[in-house]
């Protein structure tokens, strides 16, 4: 229940009525390269947000983030007992190749999703079947409440898909796929460029712009040149360190959107000294939280209370992010029998330029309290599997929500049961596990609200991984680009609806 | 004393080496395509068949042309090579079948002197220190002894054993020839095989060492395989001469008789090439055309393409040897007993020598040819 | 990203202007050689400075000043700061450390092990030699530094994995010199010479063959000790270089290239001083090369 | 003097071949001087010549105070040891230096071409003079024809233009190989020198220095590199195409016997200087210089075999800093004490000059020449050196 | 017809590199940690779920029949299919090859067009001034890292001037060509470095040879010696040097790729080693190597053609 504040949004409103855009492309350039446009198989997060402007869904999440509203489905009913969920599509949805889209293919393209091994299924794993029951209706049942339902619908996983188009090519999602969204896909080239066209059968406000290309730029300075060079409109992830120069350019600006990234330092539980709560308190306690968003992040983010992402739904604003305070530290260290401190590894990911400078930072908080730390850097893959163990020492890792409730970053965060051994910490307590589920099934929001804050307390005192910041989505683009808007999400696909290009 | 006498005349008879058949075949490498077609490779007949004897205490010259396979045969004899066929005997006893002593006594009794002598020396150590090694790696003087029989050595070759301390570097192509003739006796050799040991030296030089050469074979006693392509230097040197082309032997025997009476055209050729003080040349030449590419040797003779006494039976049958009236043992159809089956000779014995000399034999004196 | 082998950089010190007025008392084989003097001062003086960095700084290279990231020159910080506060002057001075121990540990492991292997090959011939050179066939047709880079990428950075990987890309280049040193030496009258004495094989081959095979062997040492600093500078870029916070000038080059935008001097000074020793081992080389052909 | 030589002592052998070659355009193009090839006109005049080379150890006088001239028509030996500057003197001949920074001086005229002075031209200049009016044979044939292109382009590379057309310029280049005695040369032309011998080589190098028929050929070492048989072969041709073409002929040998072989006149080099100049028979009967007895004396077939070869003990001296005295009077067995005093000069000894050439009667010969103070004593001992007992002289 | 030297041995004794490079990729990637399930699965990761993907992949399997599936997919043309990209990595390689090919062929051209003439008149001209300054950029040349040239480039030419784009791979030929001219130059540039210095060495040994100073005394002009003579018995021995080190130059496009966002085959390597996504690694080791060979028989063909020396030696 907030409203999409936070950091800086530099970006104005977009004007209802604007006239159409003067330059009909968008060139936008991502630091990802694009793995698959198949949503039920996605994982690179740049490729998730290009999905949402081409498959539309049921229902979707608001530009803010906060709340559900309809997509395709224009209306859902749900009968008492809170286990059958009845959709009505609305009947002028049209795929990109003009045929309607049917129940049949939505309730094909969601069973195609839950049945995926790997896949996002298990969000909703109590659905028992997903039907049509005549071609504008689709009947989800369920075998318990499930409150986040909805919000799972929402995500890109559950895209409705053109079943006869997909299941007649196996090459379907390689070459220029297509869903009911307001773009369709005209040119794919994985590693270096996309090119989104306008959807005319798209059957709700038409894009001011016809044609979005998405260009693949890894190196984070040839993107910035590409900007400031007017070779692209909008840049993803432009480095920290330049956003003030870039800011001071009349011809560019910034925009920072909050985000529901957390990041956090993994603790290995399982070895000595940090399975002494009273050690990974002390850790926390030393940690300047402060000069990490400084150095990390240009004082961009926000410092960590709880490991929801920040001012997400029942986000628990009353918890204090933690303050550096070294005689607390050292005190709790002495109680544990490590007067002297120890010494330990972290574990990064190379070429992270923000967890690196996390890992600095760390590295000299904690040699105050006589913590030797030795920074480790692993590429991505080695890095994520090292940590996994909860075996190897530190480790900084970072959550992004893929739906609006918090049901799985609690699930994944906080219940050892909950698939991902509580963030690999394999922290676990009785109580939390409890209330997670109840407030999955849960459907009063104050009940539920009461539940999470429970649960984010638990995990603040018990410190089975410490959260560090809420970065903000980084994006930079030229003064000439009017409402480009990044939802909480990560995903713009609302804002590419509204916004224009000037000549530049 | 008879007993003496006879038991003498016998070890002299013994060569210090022998060889026996001798042959090198270096197989070339075969195309694929032939490989294929299971066509045989192409082999080059380095030696052919050698047959030679070193006596103690004497030299023996192997002459021949560029790629006659002089080299080759002193590789073999040093063993540096397996030979393809036949046999290096050593004291009348198989090298290859005398097992690791016979080797190392190989090692022991033969020795090399090379013919580059910038070449001949490592260039990183020291006159003492190369000759000091060979002593260390033989055992056989004690450390303490070794810089004495080192000096002892220098002298020998006529080296001034106060340079001991030099590397081949500072010294000139001779001093480097003696310190290379000084560690191959440094082993206690009874044959020096020594391969264009002068070749490469200037006259005044190459006189320095050729006497060195004679020096030492009369006071050690050694036996020399003295391989050059110079005439005049065998002429010196040499007791017995065997001249060699694409690697047969074409002509052997004393070197006397071989230089005053050559047998062979080819000898005869050579004898006639080479240039003489004082003798003025014509604008004629000894012999026409070209070594033959030695992997497709000429059939019958080889030497028949370029031979001024060539005949019909030259082309065709490979001359045997046979020894000459002069005492050469000689492969040429001009001599009875050299063509298989043919009996009497094609001409008379005593006329091959003038035969040769109608195609050009050289005036003795300077004398106006034009 | 092996070291580029140039054959040219062994075998041609004819280019070479010998400054006349280079004629200081120095001992005789520097005399007259403006290269390898100049290339002996220059990997001197970086050497002094980064060995005793103390002496020349009084910063840590390490402790991070979060109030004071990428602050200008000042008299405090003579080059300025970091991105996290870090002096840059006494990085650079401590991180040529670790250059020096790139330069020699990588350049030294490579240079024995491929020059043994090479000659090994050489002089055993049969099938030793076609083993041998098959692999180094191999090496030479995969730019393995590529799979190597990936891999030590996937190992962690640290100083180890940075040799390992720099070992494996730069073995050949001395594998292939030391193999055709070698089969040429087995011809020299010394060599044969020495098989006729009887000597052993390692007293032949360590004796006999290795001062014939060393000097192209370490002139192309230097020029592979800039190649390996390279490098590391490049497995610095592609972020698996040496361990944070380690200054080293690569990794430096490559972090300092993120702010390239608007701290260029973050890059450009370690650049400028791998240069200096980049330029320092070619004109060692070109020495060295001039020395060892007069000797000859 | 030159106008006294009759003309007519040539035989007819020159007109022949010049009939062979396509003369007329060849010799139109050659200057009005070049033309009169009366044998016994000075060709080439060199005074004192000095080459010094620069190096690290100091400046190498490779060449230090040449005189000789050359006559049309003659063959003039050089001989001497390795590294007695015999190479870069001859080169010096024909405007070659060793390194671009060499330093030349003396004069090295070629009245006979109309030429003043070729010392310190630019190779642009004496472009003029190479291959119509001086060629080279060169040392080693293998290595001194371009291994890339073909023998037919590289002999017809040599023609200039006094050939013109395809055809006809293959046609000369077919003749001039048939000169040198290569076997079917229309069949060759295509070859690339690694698929000829090294005789091979050597004719066809020869080809290309005869290919304008110029007035002097400098041969250096001509076949050294080659078999007994081959360099047989080779210096008849030479001597045969010297004689058909009437060129002169400098033919440079470390070997004395080849030299005395072959040529009118022979000048002995010792350390960059010429110790002694006389015709050939001369030099070999009664040398004047104890440096040229010593090289007669250590040749193989120089005594009995059981007698010890006599030696030149010691070595050359480095060619760096010397003086003006005698530079062989280190090795000098002659050698007094005065001697150290005298800076030698190539002065005449012996028989007067102008009498006539034993070999080539048209020829007369300038006078005995010799470097050392004591050539006077010479003319009156034994034309044998004295033996040198040991020979352990090696010395450095 | 002549015998362009590409003899069956040579390309036989290919074989063994090739299979040795199969068998290396194949190995090596298998002994790094971390392994494809994980990174298929992601956040989703559950042992369970690992094990099921692991198994449908077939890496459950023995190592050596791995292997043989491996080498039959190599026979195939597919190369099997990519664990990230759920295509065929044929298809993905026939993206990626383009780029990095023609990377390759464009920067080799500008090494040709650089060397050529710095090198011949640097030793025609010895110690003059072209010679010291020549040396003097080409030192550095070769002691800067290749992405700090890069960087430097793309400011000035890119940015400031604005001649050429900044990164990217532009569209249709032109397209690429106009995008890659700056990757190129940032990579020929240390590559001319041995090229122009091999190239110096073997013009002055060859202005030294006899067979030059033959053609000189042939008066012929100096221009003709350089062009008939000199060039071609220069150029030969620079070939060699080409060859060899053209795997410096495949291993350069990595991080030249990276700075100028060029999708080629270095990132893909990279990128497939950091996902573990073996068909792919082992796919573009053998294409890289492919290529490196075939442009290495290439470099001999022409070597033999410029020197005849070569034609028919296969001897040996
Ligand atoms: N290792 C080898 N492989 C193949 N052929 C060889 C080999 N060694 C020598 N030959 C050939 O054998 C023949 C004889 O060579 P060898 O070196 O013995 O001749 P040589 O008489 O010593 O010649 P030179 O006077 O040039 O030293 C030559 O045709 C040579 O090419
Ligand atoms: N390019 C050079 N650089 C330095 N010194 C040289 C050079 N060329 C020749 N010399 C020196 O000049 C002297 C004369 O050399 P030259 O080649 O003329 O001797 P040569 O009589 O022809 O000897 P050889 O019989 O060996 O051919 C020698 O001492 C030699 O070292
Ligand atoms: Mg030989
Ligand atoms: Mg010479
Ligand atoms: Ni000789």
């Amino acid at each position: 229940a907030c409203g999409g504040g936070g950091s800086s949004t530099t970006a104005p409103e977009a004007s209802a009525p604007a006239a159409s855009s003067e330059v009909d492309t968008l060139k936008i350039a991502n630091g990802v390269a694009i793995d698959t446009l198949d949503p039920a198989e996605n994982a690179a997060n740049e490729s998730i947000w290009l999905d949402q402007n081409i498959y539309a869904r049921l229902v979707q999440t608001d530009p803010a983030g906060t709340k559900v509203v309809p997509d395709l489905a224009s209306s859902w009913d749900t009968s008492t007992d809170g286990l059958t969920w009845t959709f009505h599509l609305n009947p002028d949805a049209k795929f990109a190749d003009g045929t309607a889209v049917t129940a049949s293919d939505a309730a094909w393209s969601i069973n195609r999703a839950r049945a995926l091994e790997g896949g996002w299924g298990f969000l909703i794993t109590p659905v028992t079947s997903v039907t049509a029951s005549d071609p504008q209706t689709v009947v989800i049942k369920l075998k318990t409440k499930h409150a986040p339902l909805l919000a799972d619908l929402a995500m890109y996983a559950f895209g409705i898909l053109p079943q006869k188009a997909v299941e007649a090519d196996k090459d379907f999602f390689n070459k220029t796929p297509y869903g009911a969204g307001p773009f369709k896909v005209t040119k794919l080239d994985p590693d270096s460029q996309l090119v989104l066209t306008r959807n005319d059968s798209y059957w709700g406000p038409k894009p001011k712009i016809s044609t979005v290309e998405v260009s693949v730029v890894t190196n984070d300075n040839t993107r910035v040149l590409q900007l400031q060079g007017g070779q692209v409109d909008v840049i993803e992830n432009p480095p920290g360190n330049l956003l003030k120069q870039l800011s001071a350019n009349p011809k560019l600006k910034v925009d920072l959107f909050p985000s529901t990234r957390v990041d956090f330092m993994q603790v290995p539980l399982k070895t000595k000294p940090f399975e002494d709560v009273r050690v990974r308190q002390a850790v926390k306690a030393a940690l300047d939280l402060d000069a990490m968003n400084t150095l990390a992040y240009q004082g961009n983010a926000t410092p960590a209370n709880t490991f929801f992402p920040y001012k997400m739904l029942y986000w628990a604003e009353s918890i204090q992010a933690p303050k550096p305070d070294l005689d607390k530290a050292k005190q709790l260290l002495s109680e544990a029998g490590y007067p002297n401190g120890f010494k330990t590894d972290l574990i990064t990911v190379s070429g992270d330029a923000a967890g690196q400078a996390q890992a600095v930072v760390i590295k000299d908080d904690l040699a105050k309290v006589g913590i030797e730390v030795t920074i480790q850097s692993y590429e991505q893959s080695t890095a994520y599997t090292n940590e996994r163990s909860g075996t190897n020492g530190l480790g900084l890792r970072y959550w992004t929500n893929d739906i609006i409730d918090p049901d799985e970053v609690a699930t994944f965060g906080a219940d050892i049961k909950g698939g991902a051994n509580s963030f690999s910490s394999y922290w676990g307590d009785d109580a939390t596990t409890k209330a997670i589920n109840e407030a999955r099934s849960e459907t009063d929001e104050n009940k539920r609200a009461e539940l999470y804050t429970q649960v984010q307390q638990t995990v603040a005192d018990q410190a089975p991984f410490i959260p560090l910041a809420y970065p903000p989505f980084r994006y930079a683009s030229g003064a000439w680009v009017n409402g480009f808007q990044v939802s909480p999400l990560g995903n713009y696909n609302d804002s590419l609806l509204s916004l224009t290009v000037g000549t530049h | 004393m008879t007993a003496l006498a006879t038991e003498l005349a016998a070890t002299m008879r013994t060569p210090l080496l022998e060889t026996r058949g001798l042959s090198k075949h270096y197989a070339l490498q075969r195309s694929t395509r032939a490989w294929l077609r299971r066509e045989p490779g192409e082999v080059l007949r380095a030696v052919d068949d050698v047959s030679l004897a070193v006596l103690p205490g004497r030299t023996l010259g192997v002459v021949g042309e560029t790629g006659s396979g002089k080299s080759t045969l002193g590789r073999l004899v040093l063993r540096l090579e397996r030979p393809s066929a036949g046999q290096v005997l050593l004291d009348g006893q198989d090298v290859a079948s005398g097992g690791g002593a016979m080797s190392h006594r190989l090692r022991r009794d033969v020795q090399v002197v090379l013919q580059d002598p910038y070449t001949s020396l490592n260039p990183h150590e020291t006159v003492g220190g190369a000759l000091a090694e060979v002593l260390k790696v033989t055992g056989s003087v004690p450390a303490a002894g070794r810089p004495a029989r080192v000096a002892e050595l220098l002298d020998q070759v006529g080296f001034p054993s106060g340079w001991a301390g030099r590397k081949p570097g500072q010294l000139s192509g001779g001093g480097r020839q003696r310190v290379s003739i000084a560690r191959a006796l440094a082993v206690g050799p009874r044959l020096l095989v020594a391969d264009e040991p002068v070749s490469a030296l200037d006259v005044s030089v190459q006189a320095q060492v050729l006497n060195l050469f004679q020096r030492l074979q009369s006071e050690l006693g050694l036996a020399y395989l003295f391989i050059t392509h110079d005439l005049a230097v065998l002429e010196r040197i040499a007791d017995d001469v065997a001249v060699l082309y694409l690697g047969k032997v074409v002509e052997q025997g004393p070197a006397e008789a071989l230089f005053a009476s050559p047998a062979h055209p080819y000898t005869q050729a050579l004898l006639a090439a080479a240039p003489k003080l004082g003798r003025r040349r014509s604008t004629t030449s000894a012999v026409a055309g070209e070594l033959p590419n030695p992997i497709t040797p000429p059939s019958g003779c080889t030497f028949h393409p370029r031979c001024p006494a060539a005949m019909a039976v030259c082309r065709e049958v490979v001359p045997l040897t046979t020894t000459t009236a002069t005492g050469q043992r000689v492969a040429c159809h001009l001599y009875p007993g050299s063509t298989p089956g043919t009996e009497p000779p094609v001409r008379p014995p005593s006329t091959p020598a003038s035969g040769a000399a109608a195609v050009s034999h050289p005036a003795p004196s300077p004398g106006g040819t034009r | 990203m092996t070291t580029l082998v140039d054959p040219a950089q062994l075998g041609d010190v004819r280019g070479l202007s010998r400054a006349r007025w280079l004629r200081l008392p120095l001992p005789k084989v520097l005399r007259g050689r403006f290269s390898l003097v100049a290339g002996i001062v220059l990997l001197l003086a970086i050497a002094v400075l980064c060995i005793g960095a103390p002496l020349f700084t009084s910063a840590s290279p390490l402790d991070i000043d979060p109030l004071n990231p990428l602050a200008p020159p000042s008299p405090e910080h003579p080059l300025g700061t970091d991105a996290f506060g870090r002096d840059l002057w006494a990085r650079v001075l401590y991180g040529g450390r670790y250059d020096l121990a790139i330069a020699f540990g990588a350049t030294i492991v490579t240079l024995v092990v491929g020059t043994a292997l090479g000659m090994l090959a050489a002089y055993l011939g049969g099938w030793v030699e076609s083993v041998v050179m098959r692999v180094v066939d191999l090496f030479f047709a995969f730019p393995f530094i590529v799979l190597v880079i990936a891999i030590v990428a996937s190992l962690g950075p640290s100083l180890r994995n940075m040799f390992i990987a720099l070992w494996v890309a730069s073995w050949v280049g001395y594998a292939r010199i030391a193999h055709g040193q070698t089969l040429a030496a087995r011809r020299y009258g010394y060599v044969v010479a020495a098989n006729v004495l009887g000597y052993s094989t390692p007293r032949v081959l360590l004796r006999h063959v290795l001062p014939s095979v060393a000097p192209l062997v370490i002139v192309f040492a230097m020029v592979d000790a800039v190649g390996n600093v390279l490098l590391g500078a490049s497995l610095g870029f592609l972020g698996i270089g040496v361990r944070q916070p380690t200054p080293e000038w690569g990794s430096m080059i490559s972090e300092g290239q993120a702010y390239i935008l608007s701290n260029w001097q973050l890059s450009l000074v370690p650049g400028i001083a791998l240069v200096v020793l980049g330029v320092a081992f070619s004109l060692l080389g070109d020495g060295l090369a001039d020395v060892l052909r007069a000797e000859q | 003097m030159s106008a006294a030589t009759p003309a007519l002592g040539q035989p007819g052998s020159r007109p022949d071949s010049t009939e062979q070659v396509g003369t007329p355009a060849a010799e139109e193009v050659v200057p009005a001087p070049a033309d009169r090839r009366e044998p016994g006109d000075v060709l080439l005049e060199v005074r004192d010549l000095r080459v010094s080379i620069p190096t690290a150890a100091g400046p190498v006088h490779a060449a230090d105070g040449v005189t000789l001239t050359l006559r049309q028509g003659e063959v003039l030996g050089v001989v001497g040891e390795t590294g007695s500057g015999k190479s870069v003197t001859c080169r010096a001949l024909l405007g070659l230096r060793p390194t671009p920074r060499t330093e030349v001086s003396g004069t090295v005229a070629y009245p006979g071409l109309g030429v003043d002075d070729i010392t310190g031209l630019p190779p642009r200049r004496l472009r003029r003079l190479w291959g119509r009016h001086v060629a080279m044979i060169p040392q080693n044939p293998m290595t001194s024809l371009d291994p890339v292109r073909r023998i037919g382009d590289q002999v017809a590379e040599a023609l200039g233009d006094t050939v013109h057309g395809a055809a006809a310029r293959r046609e000369r280049v077919i003749e001039l190989l048939r000169q040198v005695g290569l076997p079917a040369p229309e069949r060759r032309l295509d070859a690339f020198p690694h698929q000829f011998s090294g005789g091979m080589l050597q004719r066809t190098l020869i080809a290309i220095a005869i290919a304008q028929n110029p007035a002097m050929l400098v041969a250096d070492e001509p076949t050294t590199a080659l078999d007994v048989l081959i360099q047989d072969q080779i210096l008849g041709l030479l001597l045969s195409l010297q004689r058909d073409l009437g060129t002169s002929l400098v033919l440079v040998s470390h070997d004395l016997s080849v030299v005395s072989q072959v040529c009118d006149r022979v000048a002995v080099m010792y350390a960059g200087q010429v110790v002694e100049l006389a015709d050939t028979a001369t030099l070999l009967s009664s040398p004047r210089h104890p440096y040229t007895r010593a090289l007669i004396g250590a040749l193989p077939g120089a005594v009995a075999r059981d007698e010890p070869l006599r030696v030149i003990p010691g070595a050359p001296p480095p060619l760096v800093g010397l003086g003006p005295t005698c530079r062989f009077a280190a090795r000098c067995e002659l050698h007094e004490a005065a001697c150290d005093e005298w800076p030698t000069e190539l002065l005449p000894v012996g028989a007067p000059a102008g009498s006539p050439s034993p070999f080539r009667p048209a020829l007369r010969l300038v006078s005995h020449q010799s470097r050392c103070r004591r050539a006077p004593d010479l003319a009156t001992a034994d034309a044998a050196p004295p033996t040198t007992p040991k020979d352990q002289g090696e010395q450095r | 017809m002549r015998n362009l030297g590409l003899s069956w041995t040579r390309l036989a004794n290919l074989v063994p590199v090739l299979f040795g490079i199969t068998l290396v990729s194949f190995v090596l990637i298998r002994l790094v940690p971390g392994d494809p399930a994980t990174q298929i699965l992601g956040n989703r990761y559950t042992p369970e779920a690992a094990e099921q993907i692991r198994s449908s992949l077939g890496l459950n399997d023995s190592i050596l029949t791995q292997y043989g599936i491996f080498l039959r997919s190599v026979f195939s043309g597919s190369f099997g299919e990519s664990y990230q990209y759920h295509r065929p990595v044929g298809e993905i390689l026939l993206d990626r090859v383009g780029p990095s090919l023609l990377l390759v062929a464009v920067t080799a051209v500008l090494c040709t067009l650089i060397s050529l003439p710095l090198g011949v008149l640097a030793a025609v001209r010895r110690g003059g001034a072209l010679d010291q300054g020549t040396r003097v950029f080409f030192t550095l040349g070769y002691a800067l890292p290749a992405f700090l040239i890069g960087i430097v480039l793309i400011l000035v030419f890119g940015l400031k001037l604005g001649w050429f784009p900044i990164g990217g791979y532009g569209t249709g030929l032109g397209g690429h060509l106009y995008h890659l001219v700056l990757p190129a130059v940032t990579l020929a540039i240390p590559f001319s470095t041995v090229l122009v210095r091999s190239l110096r060495a073997s013009t002055i040994t060859v202005l030294e040879s006899d067979f030059v100073t033959i053609a000189r005394l042939k008066g012929i002009s100096a221009w003709s010696v350089l062009a008939r003579h000199v060039l071609r018995n220069a150029i030969a021995p620079v070939a060699v040097v080409f060859g060899v080190n053209l795997a410096f130059l495949v291993g350069g496009t990595v991080v030249i790729e990276n700075v100028f966002s060029i999708p080629g085959m270095g990132s893909l390597l990279v990128g497939a080693v950091a996902t573990r996504d073996y068909p792919v690694v082992q796919a573009v080791s053998l294409v890289l190597a492919v290529f490196v060979l075939a442009v290495n028989v290439l470099t001999d063909v022409v070597h033999r053609l410029l020197d005849p020396r070569l034609a028919v030696a296969v001897t040996r």
